[in-house]
């Protein structure tokens, strides 16, 4: 076991537990405002603003009784929550929190591995999140549940290849798929005469940034593409028969993954830990709220999109818009080249 | 460097272990399940043999795409009314079983006794870390020397595509033909006013002969219980 | 048996290619089949990127690519089969679909 | 290369009438008709045409046309006619013209259909005479083969589709092995002499080792053999004449037989002389066979053109006789033979189907006492019957007489043999000509003064053998009219051949005696 | 002269063309004119040419064209007259001429008189090319030709089946003839490498023995068919079917002894062989004996003076076999007079009858045709050979012959036949014109023939009678003089006087008692016939069938034969090659069909076979492909 395996094997502990810490308060700060936004108060009775809010529902969810249906499929209901929540931290692994710092003597680089394929890496984590849900949703045996598993898996299908093509237009600019790498490139500065911009994927790839976040947003089954949780027809979607621990699991999974394509989002578009004056990561964790800011906002808002309404939108509008993005970053790219 | 092939052993064993199993399944699902823990293993297994995009397509196409279209299809053939017809007539898993054993022994042969004939190629480990690692090396090989397979498997994915649109959509006049139960056909992506009518119109009799053994329950689509503006005109005219 | 030969990916290959094999003859369940037969793509995607492994070329790597998608062109339109196949005669069971025999 | 290509418009005139006919889609049936007789007789001018330019003397190939097609492999569109096919091309035109008019009202259904297959065949047919290069001949030899398959199947009576299906599969093995040989000689004369062609001429120069030339030389027999129709594979002509229409039995038997024996005389002999001389015994022995089996097998026939059609098989049996006897007589004997074959049985099957246009029936005993009504007829009828059963002074002697003469040369006893045709062919002739044309119908009443009447004991004279009792069924030869101008128009250019070449063959030795000079070369030139 | 030398074939054959082409419409009767002239034409022309032959004794020839250029088989058409031509010249015209004349009487009325007067002269053309051809294939043409017009003549009402079948019979029976005459000519280009007279006779000695022998026979076979010796005599009396002139003028004036001349013609080829001689002499006297025994058992009077005829070409058969070629000539010559003369008068018998030519149905018709009824006996007397008639010198003449050509047995025969010549001629002549009338007087009234029809019958009772004298002092007449040099090296066997006068005497004897015998039974009805016929009871009805040759043939030859053919086209063509052919179309279909089993509809059976497939293929690679093995 040589030192940097296990230095970084140290640090992927600690971005464990920070995700784990975020994730938690995460829900607090959705339901505070959320209220805010609604004109009400939010979770207050809790501590002193409602701060152990999450704390209390940890120890309701994990009090509760734990209901398996009778004709479920017992290992895979088993399996499938924990699935999910498994594969949401994992994401992470490739999300640059920094360049490097040394930390008792051994020099600590902030990110767990840096992969010549980590953005792909990430969208396959992302695709194998799938199954979570299917299986939870057949292992259930309930026909709301599997329908709801279908209806969500049908979606994260066709909202995954959006955001991998979305991608496609930055890594053509960049060069590399490695975010290490990218978000290097985004830390010089831009002269456009007077203004001096940072090198923000965001400006040279607007369309892509807009496309990515609507896809981000559908990926992680939130706010206005909701829909297999949707109350009123499907009675909660995949999870309907899970309660108390293994509806923890997927409700977890749900805001870790929110958070980590906050992230990545951040490093792919905003310039990740690159900031104005002192780089560091304390700039992505601010874009990240932003991004986190956004989804919260959007599901206050937004109503729930029907479903055809859904699917049309993926393969009917952004995937021709993401095509022609990545078209034309081909060839500004080219021209820039000169080889046009 | 024995930590390495033990490494590779251990993937392997377990991808041919869950490959075993999920023809030994007797529920599909969980056999898709086996699959899926197969295809991770080599997927891994390429990330061994510096294959890192392959293996991460692997993963994103087959496991996360063709999969979960494979599963999809199980789950709407009601998984819990598949008959279990685990394996099929005794002769035919015999001659399976013998064939496979007899072509495993041929491999074997052919393995043990390979004379290699090739000499190796330009891209070594580090021949693809000097251009940028595994993508950028595929990259340049694909985009010099392959472009018109890549028209070609362009070309299939679009009859692909198209084939599939086709396969999808239920044909309107072709009376299913009457077998044992009628199956509730789940429309996924139909976009309001589709032009496709629903499953014919069952009249009660039809119902209380196909009710029989279990209670059916039929899906409609959305327009059917929602009733759009030029419904509500049309209804107000007669 | 410490240096990672090339024998190895061959048998692991041709297993899973013959556990494939052994999967689509024997089993009637025509999506096991289906998975039987993805199965054996990815076994023979194994030889191809061991091979570009071992001899450090990239064409088998290139060879692999190509075939995934065209397995997942495949896949898309033998479950479109499946799909149209289950609707009309409302059976996976592949024994039962014979009309190719006059 | 002369400026006019002669040959080439000669063969594709009738092609041209057609492509008028097909694309004028609703003509009326007459102007289909006309057309296919103007388009005919294009073709039969120049021919004439052909002939006068044709120069005597020479014995090459003459008025040749060549076009690169595919030269890399050795496929050049060559035309050229010498000695041997200018006869044959000039009966194939003429023997088209005169079944366009034969079928003029013979054919009443699907007329325009009937017009461009007719016309498809005769170019097909001149084809075959006129190509030089084998693949262009192998291409024209299968053309030929589904326009007439087409006028069996389509115009024809009875059971037309099993003689349909019969013509055209036998034929048709026969030229696949064709085929085979072509490409083995292409092949080999390719490894010989490293240059790829498939122009006969150069193909006959290249030498063959013996066993090559056993092989390819039966793989070509065989084709021809099923055309000329040789005796073991004859079964198909029967079949195909009995149910052709008229018009059809006229060109399958005038021209399609002939190709067999060109086939023989253009590709078997010059190509592969050791295999020639070395089949010869048996090829003598089987045309021997065909000789006798075909007359003996003619005596029987109660249908008319099934009589006429093996009383071909038989005079085609003189043909190989005479081309493998190896000698001048022996070719000269062929050609004519082919020649005044194509005459004589073209205007048998004409004269069979005057009767059949008004009688209805082919059948020997229903028939009988023509002269009396159609005196024209007969006296036609019984020259062309004269002529095939080889009477001197007609073409068919001349031709008989020298391939007998020849076979007596090289084999004795085959002459003796063949000789004795000359009985038999009398007593099938003349057995059906006195049932056919002489003696009174069945069903006619016997004439007063008729001295029978008057036997000692005065009992009924015997009522005609054969009348198959009913007599309403017989014909009533006395409702028969006699041959009408058209018809005679198709008749009288034949006798007058059939005469000339049987007083005078003069002249036309003379056309051939350059090319078969030539052909005979390898096999020492003996009778010349 | 020889520049227009082809006139006298081509006037006849003009006629015969224009008649048969005009005549129906326009023509009709005026054919017979034309015939006739054109006839007469052809004869005043030939005999300048027999008096030139007679004087300078130099052969005359005019090519007319070259016919079968073939290569070294040349075959030119020349026209060749030399004193045997000339003779047969001058018959062939004359007696033409006679019937010609003859016939316009005896067709008058016929609706096909056209058709009648083109064949005829187109026999006329025939026989004189076939006299005047100069080699021997032209012969074999006019042969044939000859052959053709007996054939149209004798089914000239064709309507009459029995006319019909007889037409066809001689036809076939002479094609049989032809088969092997045709074989000779073969086998003399063969060995002599040409077949003009001439080159052909210049060379006879270069060829083997026994080839000459075969030749010679040949052409014999040819003459058995044409002149109608033993086996292929049948065809004559059934040629009694034409009209009578017909019969007279080709059955018994000129086509029958084409075959007598043909072997004249080959007199180099013949002579040389001695065996051949003695085979036409042996079938010369057995068809002369034959026919004569039939002759007498007839009752129709043209089927009587039929085998006459073929009992008369028997005697010049066996007198040329017995190498008495002159007096076989001679005879030829005479008997071309009378014979015709006895059917001429038989067809002026039937004319007057109305048709009826049963001689039990007539008698005493003496006093009815007394013309007819001296002329018939004129030549009746000449056949039978009464001393100052033709046929006696001729007859005799054959007889000594066939002593001095050391032959007794073959005299013996000629006695014998003589005699029973004898015995049916006056038989004839007195059952027709003495005795009682045996037909009812009603319905037939016999009358004598117009003049146009008993002219003809006066020139050659004229000519019966005188034509002997030309031969007179026997052996070395004016006859033999002219003819020597047609047939050189033949021996002149110089007769002592005595034997000459024995042999008349002894014909004489034989004709007169013959003669007697029938006056006795017929006129004076002391023998009766019957009592006769019973007395010899099997041979009688023997002849009576006519030695049941007919039957013989039909059931030996024609019916074998045609169940051969039938057996040939029913079960070689239908079963043997059209069943193997059949036979592997089915074939073809069953094993296909057993094939199709192999499709199941599983699927999971196709993917076994691909599996299999796969593995049989690796397999077989590895064991032979790779070097795994070596």
């Amino acid at each position: 076991m040589d030192a940097n395996l296990l230095s970084s094997y140290i640090f992927a502990v600690v971005v464990l537990n920070v995700l784990l810490g975020l994730m938690a308060y995460m829900t607090y700060l959705e339901r505070k405002l959320m209220a805010a936004m609604q004109d009400r108060v939010g979770p207050n009775r809790t501590g002193p603003v409602g701060l152990l809010q999450p704390i209390a529902d940890g120890i309701k969810l994990l009090v509760k009784e734990d209901i398996i249906p009778k004709h479920a499929d017992r290992r895979i209901f088993l399996l499938a929550p924990l699935l999910s929540f498994v594969l949401a931290p994992v994401a992470a692994a490739v999300i640059p929190f920094g360049d490097s710092i040394t930390v008792f003597g051994h020099e600590v680089n902030l990110y767990v591995a840096d992969i010549n394929v980590a953005a792909l890496y990430f969208l396959a984590i992302g695709s194998m999140g799938v199954y979570g849900i299917i299986l939870g949703g057949y292992a259930s045996a309930n026909r709301y549940s599997l329908l709801g598993g279908l209806r969500s898996a049908a979606q994260v299908i066709s909202y995954e290849i959006i955001l991998g093509l979305s991608l496609v237009g930055v890594f053509i600019l960049s060069g590399s798929l490695s975010l290490v790498e990218i978000v290097n490139q985004q830390s010089e500065t831009l002269h456009l005469g007077p203004l001096q911009l940072p090198n923000w994927f965001i400006l040279s790839q607007p369309l892509a940034f807009v496309i990515f976040l609507i896809a981000a947003v559908a990926e992680t089954n939130r706010a206005p593409f909701d829909l297999p949780e949707a109350e009123t027809e499907l009675i909660g979607g995949f999870h309907t028969e899970y309660s108390g621990f293994r509806f923890s699991f997927f409700f977890l999974a749900e805001y870790i993954s929110m958070i980590v394509i906050s992230l990545f989002g951040a490093t792919i578009f905003l310039g990740g830990t690159d900031g104005p004056i002192r780089d560091g990561v304390w700039w992505l964790a601010l874009k990240a709220f932003i991004f986190l800011f956004f989804y919260i906002w959007l599901r206050t808002t937004v109503p729930r999109f029907r479903y055809d309404q859904l699917m049309g939108l993926a393969w009917k509008v952004l995937l021709p818009l993401v095509l022609i993005n990545i078209l034309l970053t081909g060839f500004i790219r080219l021209w820039g080249l000169g080889m046009l | 460097m024995a930590a390495e092939v033990l490494v590779f052993n251990l993937l392997s064993g377990i991808a041919i272990v869950s490959a075993a199993a999920m023809i030994m399944m007797r529920n599909p699902v969980h056999s898709a399940i086996a699959l899926v823990i197969t295809f991770v293993n080599v997927a891994a297994v390429f990330i061994m043999l510096r294959a890192e995009f392959l293996a991460v397509v692997q993963i994103i196409v087959y496991t996360g795409a063709i999969l979960v279209l494979i599963l999809f299809v199980l789950m709407l053939v009601n998984p819990d009314e598949l008959p279990d017809f685990h394996g099929a007539r005794p002769m035919q898993q015999i001659f399976g079983f013998g064939l496979g054993i007899i072509l495993l022994a041929e491999i074997a042969v052919a393995i043990l006794t390979r004379t290699v004939v090739a000499e190796p190629g330009p891209w070594t480990e580090d021949g693809m870390a000097a251009v940028g690692g595994n993508v950028q090396a595929i990259g340049q090989v694909l985009y010099s020397g392959y472009v018109l397979p890549i028209q070609a498997t362009a070309l299939v994915l679009l009859a692909a595509t198209i084939g599939a649109l086709f396969l999808g959509r239920p044909d309107e006049d072709e009376e299913p033909t009457p077998s044992r139960r009628t199956v509730a056909t789940i429309s996924l992506a139909h976009t309001r006013g589709s032009d496709q009518d629903e499953i014919p119109a069952l009249s009660s009799a039809n119902i209380k002969h196909e009710a029989g053994d279990r209670d059916l329950i039929m899906a409609r689509d959305a327009d059917e219980f929602t009733s759009t503006p030029e419904d509500d005109q049309k209804g107000q005219q007669e | 048996m410490n240096e990672l030969m090339p024998e190895h990916f061959m048998f692991l290959s041709a297993a899973l290619f013959i556990i494939g094999m052994v999967g689509v003859l024997t089993r009637r369940n025509v999506l096991v089949i289906f998975m039987c037969v993805e199965l054996m793509l990815t076994a023979v995607n194994i030889s191809f990127i061991g091979f570009a492994w071992e001899f450090s070329q990239l064409t088998g790597q290139i060879f692999a690519l190509f075939i995934i998608a065209i397995a997942a062109a495949e896949a898309v339109i033998g479950l479109g089969i499946i799909m149209a196949l289950t609707r009309q005669r409302d059976t996976v069971d592949i024994d039962e679909v014979r009309e190719l025999r006059q | 290369m002369d400026s006019l290509p002669i040959l080439s418009l000669m063969t594709y005139s009738p092609l041209a009438g057609a492509l008028v006919i097909l694309l004028w889609v609703n003509a009326p049936a007459n102007a289909a008709r006309w057309i296919a007789l103007v388009a005919a007789s294009a073709s039969l001018v120049f021919s004439l045409i052909m002939l006068a330019m044709f120069d005597r003397g020479e014995s090459g190939m003459q008025l040749t046309e060549s076009f690169r097609w595919l030269p890399d492999v050795g496929i050049e569109y060559q035309l050229g006619v010498d000695g041997i096919s200018l006869p044959l091309i000039i009966l194939t035109t003429l023997l088209v013209v005169i079944s366009i008019i034969a079928s003029w009202d013979a054919i009443q259904t699907r007329v325009r259909e009937y017009m461009i297959v007719m016309l498809l065949l005769a170019t097909g047919m001149i084809g075959v005479f006129v190509s030089l290069n084998l693949f262009l001949f192998y291409i024209f030899w299968e053309v030929v083969l589904i326009p007439m398959a087409l006028m069996i199947g389509i115009w024809g009576s009875a059971n037309r589709i099993y003689a349909a299906v019969k013509f055209f599969l036998y034929t048709l093995a026969g030229s696949l092995l064709m085929l085979v040989a072509i490409v083995a000689t292409y092949q080999s004369y390719f490894e010989q002499t490293g240059e790829r062609t498939l122009n006969v001429l150069q193909l006959t120069q290249g030498d063959y080792s013996t066993d090559f030339q056993m092989w390819v030389f039966l793989a070509f027999f065989l084709a021809f053999a099923i055309k000329i129709p040789l005796w073991p594979f004859h079964t198909w002509l029967p079949d195909a004449h009995v149910e052709a229409p008229t018009a059809g039995s006229v060109l399958l038997a005038g021209v399609l037989l002939k190709m067999g024996g060109y086939g023989l005389i253009r590709f078997n002999l010059p190509m592969f002389p050791d295999a020639s001389e070395a089949f010869a015994p048996l090829i003598v022995v089987l045309s021997v066979i065909a000789i006798i089996y075909g007359a003996f097998v003619a005596l029987v026939q109660t249908d008319l053109k099934k009589l006429v059609a093996y009383s071909s098989v038989s005079h085609m049996g003189f043909v190989t006789l005479g081309i493998f006897a190896f000698n001048a007589q022996g070719m000269y004997g062929a050609m004519i033979v082919m020649i005044s074959h194509g005459l004589v049985t073209g205007a048998l099957f004409l004269l069979v189907g005057v009767v059949y246009h008004r009688a209805h029936t082919r059948l020997i005993e229903k028939l009988g006492g023509l002269a009396t009504n159609m005196p024209i007829y007969a006296s036609f009828f019984g020259l062309f019957m004269l002529a095939s059963l080889g009477l001197p002074g007609l073409s068919g002697f001349v031709g008989e007489f020298l391939a007998i003469l020849a076979a007596f040369r090289e084999y004795q006893l085959a002459g003796i043999i063949s000789m004795a045709v000359v009985i038999l062919s009398a007593w099938y002739m003349m057995w059906m000509f006195q049932r056919v044309v002489w003696q009174r119908a069945p069903g006619e009443p016997p004439d007063p003064d008729d001295p029978e009447l008057k036997l000692a004991n005065g009992d009924a004279p015997p009522t005609v053998a054969g009348g198959s009792g009913d007599h309403h069924e017989d014909v009533d030869p006395r409702t028969l009219t006699d041959v009408n101008a058209k018809e005679i128009l198709t008749l009288a250019p034949l006798a007058a051949l059939t005469i000339w070449i049987g007083v005078q063959p003069g002249p036309f030795m003379d056309l051939m005696r350059p090319a078969l000079e030539a052909l005979l070369q390898p096999f020492g030139g003996t009778g010349f | 002269m020889s520049s227009w030398l082809f006139l006298i074939p081509l006037l006849p054959l003009a006629a015969a063309v224009i008649n048969f082409l005009f005549g129906r419409w326009f023509l009709q009767h005026a054919s017979q004119w034309i015939a006739t002239l054109a006839v007469a034409a052809s004869f005043v022309l030939s005999i300048p040419v027999f008096l030139q032959i007679a004087s300078d004794e130099q052969s005359i020839s005019q090519h007319l064209y070259t016919w079968i250029p073939a290569g070294d088989f040349n075959i030119p058409v020349t026209l060749f007259v030399d004193q045997l031509t000339a003779t047969m010249l001058l018959v062939v015209s004359g007696v033409g001429l006679l019937v010609h004349i003859y016939s316009i009487g005896y067709m008058h009325g016929d609706p096909g008189i056209y058709r009648f007067f083109s064949y005829l002269p187109l026999f006329v053309f025939s026989m004189l090319m076939l006299v005047l051809a100069d080699n021997f294939l032209v012969l074999f043409v006019f042969w044939e030709a000859v052959g053709l017009c007996s054939f149209l003549l004798i089914g000239f009402w064709y309507r009459r089946r029995s006319a019909a079948s007889a037409a066809k019979k001689a036809f076939i029976v002479n094609r049989v003839g032809d088969f092997g005459f045709g074989i000779g000519i073969l086998l003399i280009f063969v060995t002599y490498g040409t077949i003009e007279y001439a080159g052909v006779f210049g060379q006879v000695g270069d060829a083997t023995q026994t080839t000459i022998t075969v030749i010679a026979l040949l052409l014999f076979t040819g003459a058995i068919g044409k002149s109608a010796q033993l086996p292929l005599f049948v065809w004559l009396p059934d040629a009694m079917e034409g009209p009578t002139p017909v019969s007279a003028l080709i059955h018994a004036a000129t086509m029958v002894t084409a075959g007598i001349f043909v072997i004249a013609r080959a007199y180099p080829i013949v002579s040389q062989s001695a065996d051949a001689m003695l085979v036409i002499a042996i079938i010369g006297a057995a068809t002369a004996f034959i026919a004569a025994t039939i002759a007498v058992t007839q009752y129709d009077i043209k089927k009587v003076v039929a085998y006459s005829t073929v009992s008369q070409l028997g005697f010049m058969a066996f007198a040329l076999g017995s190498g008495a070629w002159i007096a076989a000539i001679f005879h030829l010559v005479t008997h071309a007079f009378f014979k015709g003369l006895l059917f001429l008068g038989a067809g002026s018998v039937i004319h007057g009858m109305h048709e009826e030519q049963d001689m039990r149905k007539m008698g005493g018709l003496k006093k009815y045709m007394p013309l007819t009824y001296w002329t018939f006996l004129i030549g009746a007397a000449a056949n039978a050979g009464i001393i100052p008639l033709a046929g006696f010198w001729s007859k005799d003449e054959i007889i000594l012959g066939t002593w001095l050509g050391d032959q007794p047995i073959i005299m013996v025969v000629a006695f014998i036949t003589a005699f029973f010549t004898s015995l049916y001629m006056f038989r004839a002549v007195f059952m027709t014109f003495h005795g009682e009338e045996r037909f009812d007087a009603e319905q037939v009234h016999p009358h004598e023939s117009p003049r146009v029809m008993t002219i003809p019958l006066v020139v050659l009772a004229f000519f019966a009678v005188t034509v002997g004298f030309i031969g007179f002092p026997p052996e070395d007449g004016w006859f033999h003089h002219f003819l020597d040099p047609v047939f050189p090296g033949m021996p002149h066997p110089d007769v002592a006087w005595s034997t000459i006068v024995l042999f008349a005497a002894i014909s004489t004897v034989i004709a007169l008692s013959g003669l007697y015998i029938q006056y006795m039974a017929y006129v004076k009805r002391s023998i009766s016939p019957r009592g006769i016929s019973e007395l010899l009871g099997p041979l009688y009805k023997l002849a009576a069938n006519r030695w049941y040759l007919d039957e013989i043939y039909d059931v030996l030859i024609v019916r074998p034969l045609v169940a051969f053919s039938m057996f040939l086209w029913r079960f070689v063509d239908a079963q043997v090659i059209d069943g193997t052919v059949n036979g592997v179309g089915s074939l073809v279909t069953y094993t296909s069909n057993q094939w199709r089993r192999a499709q199941t509809g599983l699927i999971a059976n196709y993917v076994f076979a691909i599996a299999l497939g796969a593995v049989i293929i690796i397999g077989a690679f590895m064991i032979f492909g790779s070097n795994l093995f070596e």
